[in-house]
């Protein structure tokens, strides 16, 4: 198996960053974002990033087009996103499985979003598989199998001081080509699978919830909740946006930008109706999505057990407890 | 801490067994032991949830702000600095003080895990002035002494006219960090607007657009909405997800406040005037 | 109370007397003045017409000397104090100056000692309260006209111990003393000072004036606070007596002189010997001494 | 986007000498939602205000720009002619192309140029934003309280009862008159102040319109123009004004005599007392400070001989609250107490140095001495008098800054009335200026020296004290160059005048400003001098800063004529440019409330629906009738959800966007 | 148009003046009357009182592109509306070192009296911030690039 030591990681990336730009998780301060990776700038693996590397695929903010008005005529001037080959360093194996859903929603059922197409088809797969579970992590229980990265061009876990890496497409061969040199062939392999510290059963759960939307369960479980936006934004799966203008007098552009359902101006309409009014029907709406909406529409539950909502929520919601007491709920109660 | 809880739960469920109140905020055990999370006690038996300890960071406080239009009487227990958030709220006419009653928490400190995991003295706990709360109807045990007040605007570094840039760079990197999930805004009993101007874009003041300029214009004018109103509780800077150093601001401007018009700590006294809401003729005019 | 004390040039010489009797009384009341060691002449009537610099610099280095003693500074001298107190004054209300003086005197002076009258020392701090308790002798029978002077409090934004033009800390003194304070309305006019040695035929005039005008007022004799006002008023009553064809015969005293004498010190330790107007005649007509010398049976 | 019209002024050569205005309004012609532009000789003028209108008609414009002055002088203007063309006057914005370019950038011709299109652009973005605005009403109470009956008061009061509206007259002296009914004869005609000053009081008096308010006092206002609410304190008098007949008998009766505050203590007046003979009402009051009834139960003489029973001592302060539509403020002036800064002159214990009011009753007929000048000390009759001019006035050092403007004319009238009544008298007059502007002032200036033979100085004095019987006045004449010494029998101060003790709190009550010297601020100096800044309060007479009696009765009148138009309508229109609360977005955190000068917010209830339920909650509400319009609460607000209309954040914004492209 | 392009192009400072309609402004005004001279680069807006300026706008200003901002109004006592002015002081006093805090230089932003009697001091505040914002450069701080 083609390996090298984890300190000489940088000589590979250095190598790769001659052909491609290369995306990592570095660290910024205290904050691990994916950024293109440049001489000397620290990667960290087995750590989930802050931000879910969706941001490099759908970013927060993103620009559509221009426009300029001058009178009656209008100009429009598209940004139709043309994106050259580059590469996704140290993906873990959750974030991965959360862009089958973005591109669940963003490709198929005939929709096809061009912004999110050309990152995606550009984008040269590196997966890290973690050496270990953190403890918040609940990815086993979203059918996750941590230690494999299916639809990355290659993968790379850590065994003692070696990164093993193996390629899992022609893509991915061609790239380890280009570094064989720094590789050498050792006896390598994967860590024993570790036991998590959160489980979440979502067995059914879909079903139950079809016919949970008027229950009572809901009446409290929101009380807790800011209504901030921090899970939503955080969660590698959540992919809300709405699109804005900004006018600088005769010219302006259009951005999308994320949304989420815990603001209050989530689905306002123009006439001042809210048909997500209060704290109650937002919390309720995160839920359902990921556990109903989206299993019903894409067979998936839209979470992967990254576990940075648990980790970041100002007041400690958790999911998996919310899943545990959903499961519980008595219907005819 | 720990040692308040079991008269904590006979006060709480006495309230709701006498009816006295129909809703007591506390804290349960979290995911982990060392989290917490807000609980919410209507019937007695919900009581034997609550926890007393070093990690019940959050003020309930805000809470209060969703039950502007309930009947009946609220409890909560509150810290030195939630009760200053709760002065606070009352003073913005948010809160009818006879529609609430307070149970009082003499706070040693928070605890929090560090990088290394290791259980450390809270960085929002740095400098606090006022352990005790400052106003409640009934308090659990003894008052304590504050751990170090001498470092209440130990955030807030000197000005550094020479290397301006540089300390621009600094405050352009966390903009570019910023993801405006407005958690510090949800959480701050000075943030109680019935709609933010940030997120109600109808108004013009901000783009929803994320970049240096939104965010620092987002940073820097939530900074000055609670200029004199801030707690000092530093909850907004715990709660952040990018761990943005927001209370640098507003201890920045607590202790210009302190400066220039005088002594002052907002939430402490029911009838202190907003430093924003008065003036003196002989103010300073340093900018003159 | 302790104070550093600056008695000035004319104590050391045409108003011993003046010294004499302040540190008698001072001493009695428990007073400390401990005179300031290394001192000069504070520039009075002549510096400020010529340099304002030096007119600030003279009392500025005796007033750092005294800052050095950690002392509040008592100034007997009329002129002496109305030079300090300027001193003291724009120094500490301008750094700019402070800066140049401490580089002219070669000193640091901060100014942040004050700089008092013993005027104001012996009565206002001590108490006229105190100063009736201690009279043995009563002064009955002088009529006193309290003279002040144009110096001792005046500019009054500076001096600000009494009333610029109706001052009455001497007339409460003599209240106490047992004496009685005619009212007149020479009390802060310029006896012609410095005149009535260069221009005679102006100074004299002034000081016929004065003595005038108290006699008018039923006055017997002055009291002063100043050296220059009481040579004036002493040595000069006879050309001015000529003047007015009057030979007034109005003694003339230092206020020490007569808190010494009420509360009990004999005519020769108060320097009662050395007036050109001979103040015996008066005192012995009123019998002020006709009680003992307490003082010396003490001794 | 509006329609927006933009209209380019050339100002004659001031603006287009320097801007190039064609361009101005070609570049206008391509900026964003402007359907027209184009450039004129002169806006303002009447062709100018056509081409709008026109323009306004044919291109259907719905926003008007005109770039031209500042708006400060024409914005009024161009409200009124977009309005003609049926559009809301506040749908205009100008660009000030000349104070603000075309003036002072007159060297940089392309600079200026740049910066006007860059104004109109600004404009055009604010206008887009503008919306409807329409005055307000709120009903006027046509009645008129005059606080102060001194002549301003009473002329004021007659002029505007005349005009048919109710007037108040509130007095706290036991008579109103004055300052004016306390004076002998009135300069330069020398006529007899209480022969033209009485029939005045009884004019008013007895005008069917007004209402007199004697010995009372202001307790306190609220409400603003058109509708204020005063309490007045009537103070205890102790007789019965309803059964006194004011025959006089208990003051001749009355056992007890104090000094008399209206001789300065020169005479002497019973304890139940008219001030003066023609005193109006013409009825007396019990001076409760020393009558010995009211003190020690004893005496009572006065109800004894009172033939209508008039006399009640258990008479109480009472309380009065009335509306009126608006207030004059005439509380006159007092004498600068000269006793306490003047140690030079004795500070008062020389019984024969007196002040001006003080000769004037010295001389008066009605007064203690029948006229007769004769000195307090002795009764003597003065040969040697000596005035000094200035005691308190002019000076930095002490007293006030100012010149009190009347004294120069009645030091000369004091001098001869001096002269006439002793004519072998010396009157010396010590002086700074002699400042006589006014009609005849002058000639009778020139009289009193050359005519009457009063000597004057030029020169201060440094001191005057007694001497035996006389006084010695110590002074220099600066025109010889040298000192002088005047022995008098007699002197007389021409102290300053003043603002009246507690006049900064009576202005504090009604709520308007003040300067330092405690006299109240007009609008503005030259063009509203009898307004103050608070609408519905006017001024009149010496509270506003000294004036002789022709110029206060002159500014007396110019207030009732204010009066009289602010009452001509039923209903007063409202400034709408003020702030709005936007109760949807108000959490009534009330922190605007203080720092609204005008007290013109309030948190009020209301009840809305909130998903089925009803819920009720505090917001801010503004008060259109007090607020201004000076916009702090809008920053104060973090929601934005009080606005300032006229200056809406988002028109500021709008603004700030464009001019920084 | 982005920062570097404006410094390419002949770059002049922009600066924003926030005048209170009632001294500043009609300071202004005399300054144009009385032909006192200084550089275009000022844009004033209009504003009731010094009160009326929320800081946010001044934020606007920096973010859309300004140099410089200036804020000026009576001199305290003045006030049309009495008081405006004296909240203005300390809010735009906060503001001000807020701003210096996060790294903005003081010449940027800046407050004044200006009377409207002071048309001499109108013309020469203009002058002296022109030239202190062109000592500077242009503001990249809080500009919004796009």
């Amino acid at each position: 198996m083609k390996a090298v030591n984890h300190k000489r990681l940088a000589d590979i990336l250095q190598e790769w960053s001659k052909g491609f730009k290369v995306v990592a998780p570095l660290k910024i301060d205290d904050n691990i974002r994916f950024k293109e990776w440049k001489e000397g700038s620290e990667v960290i693996l087995n750590e989930n990033s802050n931000i879910p590397p969706k941001e490099i695929f759908f970013p927060q903010t993103e620009e559509m087009y221009e426009y300029s008005i001058d009178k009656e005529n209008v100009e429009i001037k598209e940004q139709v996103p043309t994106q050259e080959e580059f590469i996704v360093f140290g993906i873990s194996p959750c974030d991965l499985k959360s862009l089958e859903m973005l591109d669940d929603l963003f490709l198929t059922k005939g929709f096809v979003d061009p912004y999110y197409k050309a990152k995606r088809d550009a984008a040269i797969i590196v997966a890290y598989l973690c050496d270990k579970p953190c403890r918040t992590c609940f990815c086993a229980s979203m059918g996750i199998n941590y230690q494999e990265a299916k639809g990355a061009d290659i993968v790379i876990f850590k065994d003692g001081e070696e990164l093993a890496f193996a390629a899992q497409s022609p893509k991915g061969e061609q790239l380890l080509g280009q570094v064989s040199p720094l590789l050498e062939e050792k006896e390598l392999k994967l860590p024993a699978p570790e036991e998590f510290v959160l489980k979440a059963d979502v067995e059914g759960l879909a079903e139950k919830l079809a016919s949970m939307f008027e229950h009572s369960y809901w009446d409290t479980a929101y009380e807790k909740c800011l209504n901030c936006g921090a899970c939503t934004y955080l969660c590698p799966t959540c992919h809300c946006f709405d699109i804005n203008s900004h006018n600088r007098c005769k010219q302006g552009f259009k951005t999308r930008c994320w949304d989420t359902c815990m603001f209050a101006d989530y689905t306002l309409m123009a006439g001042g109706h809210n048909p997500r009014p209060t704290r109650k029907e937002r919390f309720r709406n995160r839920f359902l999505h990921k556990l109903q909406y989206f299993p019903e529409r894409y067979e998936k539950t839209a979470c992967v057990g990254c576990g940075r909502c648990i980790k970041k929520c100002p007041v400690n919601v958790d999911i998996t407890a919310i899943i545990a007491q959903l499961k519980e709920v008595d219907l005819n109660g | 801490m720990r040692e308040l809880v079991d008269k904590a739960k006979t006060i709480a469920k006495e309230l709701l067994a006498k009816g006295e109140v129909d809703l007591v905020m506390g804290w349960e055990k979290g995911t982990f032991e060392d989290k917490t999370s807000p609980l919410f006690m209507r019937k007695p038996e919900d009581v034997d949830k609550l926890v007393i300890n070093e990690f019940c960071f959050n003020s309930l406080a805000p809470y209060l702000l969703y039950y502007k239009n309930h009947q009946g009487k609220i409890a909560l227990f509150v810290k030195g600095c939630d009760s200053r958030g709760v002065v606070r709220l009352i003073q913005d006419e948010q809160v009818k003080r006879d529609k609430i009653y307070l149970i009082g928490v003499p706070c040693t400190g928070m605890m929090e895990l560090n990088h290394e995991g290791q259980l450390v003295d809270a960085a929002k706990c740095r400098g606090c002035t006022h352990p005790n709360p400052v106003l409640y109807d009934i308090i659990l045990g003894e008052e304590v002494e504050a751990k170090s007040p001498g470092e209440r605007f130990a955030a807030v570094e000197k000005e550094t006219g020479s290397a301006r840039e540089e300390v621009w760079k600094a405050w352009a990197r966390n903009y570019d960090k910023c993801i405006r999930c407005y958690a510090c805004q949800r959480i701050c009993p000075a943030c109680n607007c019935r709609e933010c101007i940030f997120v109600d874009q109808g108004q013009e003041w901000i783009e929803r657009r994320v970049d240096e300029t939104e965010n620092g214009a987002y940073s820097l004018i939530r900074a000055y909405h609670i200029a004199g109103r801030c707690v000092e509780c530093g909850e907004c800077e715990r709660v952040c997800p990018v761990g943005l150093p927001i209370m640098k601001l507003n201890k920045k401007i607590a202790k210009d406040i302190e400066e220039l018009f005088g002594p002052y700590e907002a939430g402490v006294d029911l009838e202190d005037k907003s430093p924003l809401g008065h003036f003196k003729y002989d103010d300073p005019e340093e900018f003159m | 109370m302790k104070y550093a004390y600056y008695p000035g040039c004319s104590l050391e010489s045409t108003g011993m007397e003046y010294n004499l009797s302040a540190k008698a009384v001072a001493k009695h009341f428990g007073v400390q003045l401990e005179e300031i060691d290394d001192w000069n002449c504070c520039g009075a009537s002549a510096a400020h017409s010529t340099s304002h610099l030096l007119s600030i610099a003279l009392p500025a280095r005796t007033l750092a000397l005294a800052e050095r003693q950690g002392l509040d500074v008592a100034v007997p001298c009329a002129a002496c104090f109305n030079r300090m107190k300027g001193a003291q004054i724009e120094v500490r209300e301008s750094p700019k100056m402070r800066d140049t003086i401490q580089e002219v005197i070669d000193m640091e002076y901060t100014a942040q000692y004050e700089v008092k009258a013993l005027l104001d020392v012996l009565v206002n701090e001590l108490g006229i309260g105190r100063i009736k308790e201690a009279v043995t002798r009563p002064i009955s029978g002088l009529k006193v006209a309290a003279y002040y002077g144009c110096l001792l409090v005046r500019p009054p934004k500076t001096m600000c111990f009494d009333d610029p033009e109706d001052p009455q800390t001497m007339d409460k003194l003599v209240e106490a003393l047992g004496g009685e304070a005619v009212n007149w309305s020479y009390k802060v006019e310029c006896c012609g000072a410095g005149h009535s040695t260069m221009k005679p035929s102006v100074g004299i005039p002034m000081i016929k004036d004065i003595i005038k005008n108290a006699k008018l007022n039923g006055a017997n004799c002055f009291i002063t606070a100043c050296p220059l006002c009481f040579l004036n008023l002493d040595m000069r009553q006879a050309a001015a007596g000529e003047l007015a064809k009057d030979s007034f015969q109005m003694p003339v005293f230092y206020f020490t002189q007569l808190m010494g004498m009420a509360i009990g010190y004999s005519p020769k330790e108060l320097g009662l010997n050395k007036h050109f107007v001979d103040p015996m005649k008066l005192l012995n007509d009123k019998e002020i001494f006709r009680h003992p010398d307490t003082r010396r049976e003490k001794a | 986007m509006k329609r927006v019209g933009v209209f380019v002024c050339h100002c004659g050569s001031n603006i287009a000498s320097v801007v190039d205005v064609k361009r101005v309004a070609e570049a206008a012609n391509k900026m964003q939602g402007v359907a027209f532009a184009t450039d004129y000789q002169y806006m303002c003028s009447e062709p100018g205000q056509d081409v709008i209108i026109k323009a306004i008609k044919e291109h259907r414009l719905e926003r008007v720009v005109v770039a031209a002055c500042s708006p400060r002088l024409h914005e009024p203007t161009f409200r009124k002619t977009i309005e003609k063309a049926g559009l809301n006057p506040y749908f205009v914005e100008m660009a000030n192309l000349r104070e603000h370019c075309s003036w002072v950038h007159s060297k940089d011709k392309e600079g200026a140029t740049l910066k006007a299109i860059d104004l109109v652009r600004k404009a055009v973005s604010k206008v887009n934003k503008t919306f409807p605005l329409f005055p307000g009403e709120i009903p006027v109470e046509k009645r008129c309280l005059i606080i102060g009956g001194g002549i301003a008061g009473i002329q004021a009061a007659i002029d505007v009862a005349d005009q048919g509206y109710e007037v108040v007259i509130l007095e706290r002296e036991a008579t109103i008159g004055g300052k004016m009914a306390i004076l002998d004869k009135t300069f330069p005609t020398m006529d007899c102040s209480a022969c033209i000053c009485t029939p005045k009081m009884v004019d008013a008096a007895q005008h069917p319109n007004v209402k007199l308010y004697t010995w009372s006092e202001l307790e306190s206002v609220g409400g603003y123009v058109g509708n204020f609410e005063v309490t007045i304190r009537k103070k205890a008098r102790y007789v019965d004004l309803g059964k006194c007949t004011g025959c006089g008998i208990c003051e001749t009766k009355c056992p007890k005599k104090v000094p008399s505050e209206f001789d300065f203590g020169l005479g002497q007046r019973p304890c139940i007392y008219k001030p003066f003979p023609q005193a109006v009402p013409n009825k007396p009051v019990i001076d409760a400070k020393n009558c010995r009834k009211l003190l020690e139960n004893k005496c009572g003489v006065c109800a004894k001989v009172c033939p209508t029973n008039a006399i009640n001592y258990e008479d109480k302060d009472e309380l009065v609250t009335e509306k009126f539509g608006a207030i004059i403020m005439a509380t006159g002036y007092e004498l600068y107490d000269w006793t306490k800064d003047f140690g030079e002159y004795g500070y008062g214990k020389y019984p024969d140095v007196i002040m001006g009011l003080q000769f004037e009753r010295l001389v008066n007929a009605s007064g203690p001495t029948m006229g007769k000048i004769k000195r307090p000390s002795d009764g003597k009759v003065p040969k040697n008098i000596v005035i000094v001019k200035c005691v308190g006035s002019r000076s930095t050092e002490k007293g006030k800054s100012y010149c009190s403007k009347f004294c120069c004319m009645y030091t000369a009238k004091h001098a001869t009335q001096i002269l006439e009544k002793i004519p072998d008298a010396n009157v010396y007059i010590f002086y700074m200026d002699v400042r006589t502007p006014g009609k005849m002032y002058d000639e009778f200036y020139m009289r009193t020296k050359e005519g009457y033979g009063a000597i004057y100085l030029k020169g201060q004095v440094s001191k005057i004290y007694q001497e035996g019987e006389s006084l010695v006045v110590k002074g220099e004449d600066i025109l010889a160059g040298k000192p002088i010494q005047v022995k008098a029998d007699m002197v007389i101060l021409a102290t300053a005048a003043a603002s009246v003790y507690d006049a900064p709190e009576v202005a504090q009550k009604v709520g308007f400003s003040y300067d330092k010297d405690g006299f109240f601020t007009e609008a503005h100096p030259k063009l509203r001098p009898v307004e103050t800044n608070t609408a519905g309060v006017y001024l009149a007479g010496c509270c506003q800063g000294p004036k002789d009696i022709p110029e206060t009765v002159s500014q007396a009148t110019a207030a009732a004529a204010k009066v009289g138009s602010l009452f001509s309508k039923d209903k007063m229109a409202t400034n709408p440019m003020i702030s709005e609360v936007n109760e949807k977005l108000c959490s009534g955190c009330g922190l605007c409330i203080p720092v609204c000068p005008y007290k013109a917010i309030e948190l009020k209830t209301i009840t809305e629906r909130v998903h089925g339920g009803q819920v009720q909650r505090q917001v801010a509400s503004v008060n259109a009738g007090l607020c201004q319009g000076c916009g702090p609460c809008t920053v104060a607000c973090r929601s934005g959800a009080i606005n300032l209309k006229g200056f809406t954040n988002q028109q500021i914004l709008a603004e700030v966007d464009t001019a920084c492209l | 148009m982005s920062v570097e392009q404006i410094q390419q192009a002949e770059w002049t400072p922009k600066i924003v003046g926030f005048c209170c309609n009632w001294c500043s402004y009609a300071g202004a005004d005399l300054a144009g009357t009385s032909r006192f001279q200084y550089p275009s680069n000022i844009r004033i807006i209009r504003v009731p009182c010094s009160g009326r300026v929320n800081p946010h706008m001044v934020i606007r200003a920096f973010q859309k592109g300004a140099d410089g901002v200036l804020v000026a109004g009576c001199h305290p006592g003045d006030c049309h509306y009495s008081t405006g002015n004296y909240y203005a002081r300390r809010r735009m006093l906060l503001f001000k070192r807020l701003l210096e805090y996060v790294g903005i230089e003081p010449e940027r932003f800046q407050v004044r009296w200006i009377s409207g009697s002071e048309g001499q001091k109108f013309a020469e505040t203009a002058q002296k911030l022109t030239e202190q914002i062109k000592a500077l450069g242009p503001n990249r701080k809080l500009r919004d690039v796009r």
